[in-house]
């Protein structure tokens, strides 16, 4: 089983014949991703990577295809437009790669998207896999993912594979994988895939990846206390060595204070029980044990 | 991006915002005609990128023009040090001089977006002059929050709501609706990611006064704030991290010497954890990001060996958006004959790793391929250790 | 039984020390509705009519007196965001009786309200009446209603009170009448109360008064043709012989071309088995009419 | 409130939006100059509120600046007659010199208010240059509508999906894009209840020119809107009507001798419906409005009393928020004592009726109380025939 993807998604790629859509486009068709379609405005008619079709819209592909989900690298200045082009055409998952779409455009397209049923992930993530379907929505390496009962999450992209590769090497599978994105506002939260992940009868414990800045890993905290979320949880929080007070990257630590600390979010998981992996370099070690104890 | 403080209260001004009667002077006899103008009595504001100012002798109160060309000419073209700033300071290239006011209550007024909500959010507290965070720590009680509705934007009933929870008389409340709503529009017109009036003050008179402006316009939006980009100051940031954003690079310098080279936010803090948890100190942290291709790669790694600290280079790249090859052809591209024999310490894993890893071990450079990360600590160790 | 509102409804009047608010606050009073409290800003801790608490704000007179309505008297300029305010602190009917509140405000007021979950009757309307609870939540005259079971809903003010004059004059009583308002942004449509009116037991039939300009009309019939309303109705579209192109008051006649028109209108209706008053001259003895044949 | 098609094409130009190079003129004199400076070859547009200029002979295409004052002097003073105007036509006070440009491709577009849907809607169209009622009866399946969310306005996909459904070519649906949005903002910015351009044109440059525009602000929104407030043009708005609307009383001027005072516009419309199905005919369509006092109902019945067509009155106030006594009092005030003779039909109920009555009981007038609408037509018919 899985989260979010399943063998019924069929992906259609928004951007696809420019040189990062075209890439992992054919890497997901490779992967054994069903790719259906791909748009492109102005370029529809035409094939790419010998067979894949390409639309003037996402409502044409949508037509043509029965396309149910939809990825998306489009540079930052149109992401926002493509979002909301996908949910305008009943696409019900939508995955956004894009980095640097401005936060204003984002609280237009969450709205929108929830208002229409549509599910966002991301914005600037590497987007959702699912190694026993086969299915890869994203430009995760494909490679170190073995299909098991582990799911991931994470706010970030590279560290995510990071933990996929350690628990692969431990001999561990994973269900799902989602990176829901590390921009301030993103469509989807930990909150959101623990509750999947709760009702997802396949995966029997989760891995979160967070990191420092705003308060997602706390939500999830409170998320597990009220009980949506009871399966073993396995977590490790990114930016303990990193200085106060400035800006690493994607992770704001403004509003929140020192909610915002690493200190803080490990400190809200372990309470609700989550067992922490002191570094990144021991997620795989970390959930070897908590999995060897659900089996003892 | 931050703006300078008379950038911040320009921009106010435009949106109908109150500040008080001023102007901004870069050269001593510029100081004093604004201080003439405005009658002498004043305050004179070195404009630096730094919170702290007060205390580190920035801002200074003076009762004639001449006494304001002379803190004018103490402060312009100094650097000034303050608790935010590095050791050395950053230059002090504007001042501005402005009016003093009788101030009968002291306010603290922010907007940001919260992420979680995925709305902006006004911040106000009746314990203006402080920190947000020392409000925080001492009396997060006093602290008020109102998520804004981007369909409906700020009301005039949540203005009401704070002014009665910051104890306002009627004539305040009165005059602080049209600043906030003012304030608000501004916000979301320059894709602003922070604006801060702290403190935004009840003059005896019960005009509401913006008495000092923290504005920063979000990164990503400048490509559609061309009049915003255009205030950038680089002379207020570190030479590098200023040198790396105008790049698009997420750079910030830290106090080791093991320059990092990792692709991701997330798994470049990762590894700065674990270089400092095995004892060593990092470099930088520095995100090369998704797409980067070979000519932008090369760019960064420049950015690194520019550090004179750095000793040695740690690279951590986990091919996604990114492939190892274009990385590892960056490097190639960007190291100079002379320092072929610095030590890097190669992981790659992910797209087109093979090639990356072939690109390297055919480029002649001093190259110590790793595993993992626990073998790149011991690698560092041998390293350090001769 | 009744819609809407019922013998647990608490009012709240925001802008209760204006002219009009004082006045209708009075007699609203008088017919017997459960005027609990006002609310003008800068003028809580104070009373009117005697007895009537008055609050700066709505949160606090919810607070103090657990109103779970309000109506609003203010001018237009501030008309968004009293209605605001009101949803803000959780009422879940909120009733605008303002007129000229500009359409661009009530784009933003509808959809905050609706993610809040609060009823919007109005603007620009007459409010709320239900004679057997003794609950009017209006400026319609009350000494005009009688307690009965035929529900009233209308886009106009005072043709609704001839409306529900002529019915009364013929001996027949209202469960609830409600004014949806005039402008072309409302929160509540035709579609909205019939469907109420459907689910009311007490409701036997309704008295649906229409005019030319938009397409509520036609979007009643759909809704009766899709089966969401049974009970027998009665309609009366007024403007029959308003000359075209001209704005007459509220009436917009621009989007739709001919939908606009009261024929279509009165076809559509009478094409789902609406019996049409010729004039509002005759609205009571049609009601008469029809009631007759059910009870017959 | 209309604006002339010279005021919205300068609103739009402020706004970024296409529209040919010209100039108004209020003099022949000016009109020569602005088409010197086009060149010669130019078109005369008569300034005024109605359709259907040109095949009155409002829009004159000259080829140099002397044919071009020639043809503003034909215009200028006159009153024009269209299908859309009184018969005693419209006062042509200035007209607009504009350039000719080559057009390849005309399209409708139009912007307003979907009071269902909550929401501004962009109505486009390939069939322009005919109206679009005409295109609603003759090609219905060339109207496309797009519904815009409010929080994140009008998109680029939507400005793709029209110009495929449009038949444009790639250059045109790239040009379309900022106008269409800018467009849009203009319609928000200045609470507009109708934009519409038509036509909108492709040029052979495959630029995207406004070559007409109307746009027309919401009357509710004119208190915050005061730059377009201070473009009305009253001469171009029936007399009585232009009063009217001045003070705020919905009025619309019409042909028989029944003059209507009535409150609320349903009942009035309804008034009108039983009037004219008894046989008798409305001079005017009237609401007095919800909170009229009693001077306001003073103004409003000399409003109906200045059309000299009136011969009796028909009052029916069911009394709300307006109440019986304002309104009779506002009779007493503006009934002068020369007319006291006019039949004045009175149908109160609601709020405060018997004081109505009373008041105008004691007032001297020539009043018919009447208990219903089918009463009142008896006393018309009885006046009718002496």
């Amino acid at each position: 089983m899985s989260i979010l993807v399943d063998g019924n998604t069929r992906v259609i790629v928004q951007g696809i014949t420019g040189r990062q859509g075209t890439f992992h486009a054919t890497q997901m068709l490779e992967y054994g991703t069903n790719v259906v379609g791909g748009v492109t405005p102005g370029r529809g008619g035409t094939t790419v990577i010998d067979k894949v079709p390409v639309f003037d819209s996402v409502q044409e592909a949508v037509d043509e295809t029965g396309a149910n989900a939809s990825i998306i690298y489009v540079p930052a200045s149109g992401a926002a437009d493509t979002m909301l082009e996908a949910a305008d055409a009943g696409i019900p998952l939508i995955i956004c790669i894009t980095e640097g779409v401005p936060p204003r455009d984002m609280i237009g397209v969450t709205r929108y998207l929830r208002e229409r049923g549509a599910t966002l992930i991301g914005p600037n993530c590497p987007g959702v896999i699912s190694p026993g379907h086969q299915c890869k929505i994203g430009i995760m390496p494909g490679e170190i993912h073995r299909p098991g009962s582990v799911g991931v999450v994470s706010r970030s992209g590279t560290l995510t594979y990071e933990a996929v590769h350690q628990l692969t090497q431990a001999g561990i599978g994973q269900s799902t994988c989602v990176g829901i994105g590390g921009d301030p506002i993103v469509g989807t939260s930990f909150v959101d895939i623990l509750g999947l992940f709760a009702a997802d009868p396949e995966t029997e414990a989760v891995v979160l990846i967070g990191e420092i800045g705003g308060t997602k890993e706390q939500e999830a905290a409170e998320f597990i206390r009220a009980g949506g979320y009871t399966k073993p949880l396995i977590a490790v929080i990114a930016g303990q060595s990193a200085p106060p007070g400035k800006r690493m990257g994607h992770a704001g630590a403004i509003i929140t204070g020192t909610a915002a600390l690493a200190s803080e979010k490990t400190k809200a998981l372990a309470e609700v029980g989550a067992v922490i992996a002191p570094t990144a370099g021991e997620i795989g070690a970390t959930a070897s044990r908590v999995l060897a104890g659900l089996s003892g | 991006m931050k703006l300078h403080e008379y950038q911040a209260k320009e921009l106010l001004a435009s949106y109908g915002v109150q500040v008080p009667e001023g102007g901004v002077a870069s050269t001593p006899a510029e100081a004093n005609r604004v201080a003439q103008r405005l009658g002498g009595t004043c305050v004179v504001k070195a404009q630096v990128h730094a919170g702290g100012r007060g205390k580190a002798g920035g801002i200074r109160l003076v009762s004639t023009a001449q006494e304001a060309e002379q803190a004018a000419a103490a402060l312009l073209g100094t650097r000034l040090v303050t608790a935010q700033t590095d050791p050395d300071g950053v230059p002090v290239g504007r001042v501005l001089v402005e009016q003093t006011m009788e101030v009968e209550q002291e306010l603290y007024l922010g907007i940001l977006i919260d992420g979680s909500a995925g709305s902006p959010v006004v911040i106000a507290s009746r314990a203006g002059g402080m920190e947000i965070e020392e409000i925080a720590t001492e009396s997060p009680e006093l602290i008020l929050r109102v998520a804004i509705d981007p369909v409906v934007g700020f009301q005039p009933f949540q203005s009401r709501y704070l002014s009665r929870a910051m104890g306002l008389n009627a004539d305040a409340a009165k005059a602080l609706t049209p600043q906030l709503t003012a304030l608000y529009r501004l916000f979301m017109d320059r894709d602003c990611s922070m604006v801060e009036i702290n403190p935004l003050v009840v003059t005896k008179e019960q005009r509401i006064v913006a008495l000092d402006a923290k504005v920063t316009i979000d990164d990503s939006a400048l490509f559609r704030q061309p009049a915003m980009a255009e205030l950038r100051d680089l002379s207020q940031e570190n030479r590098l991290e200023a040198t790396a954003l105008e790049k698009g690079i997420a750079y910030v310098k830290l106090d080791g010497d093991v320059g990092c080279l990792v692709n991701g936010a997330g798994l470049a803090m990762a590894t700065m954890d674990i270089v400092r948890a095995a004892g060593f100190d990092p470099a930088n942290f520095l995100d090369v990001g998704g797409g980067a291709d070979p000519e932008r790669v090369a760019e960064t790694v420049r950015l690194v060996l520019e550090d004179p600290s750095v000793k040695r280079i740690l690279v951590n790249v986990f091919g996604g958006i990114a492939r190892c090859d274009d990385i590892a052809r960056g490097i190639v591209l960007a190291m100079p004959k002379e320092r072929r024999e610095m030590p890097i310490i190669v992981r790659f894993l992910g797209t087109n790793k093979e090639e990356g890893k072939r690109v390297l071990q055919d480029s002649g450079l001093t190259i110590h391929p790793i595993a993992d990360l626990n073998e790149g600590v011991e690698v560092l160790r041998r390293l350090a250790t001769p």
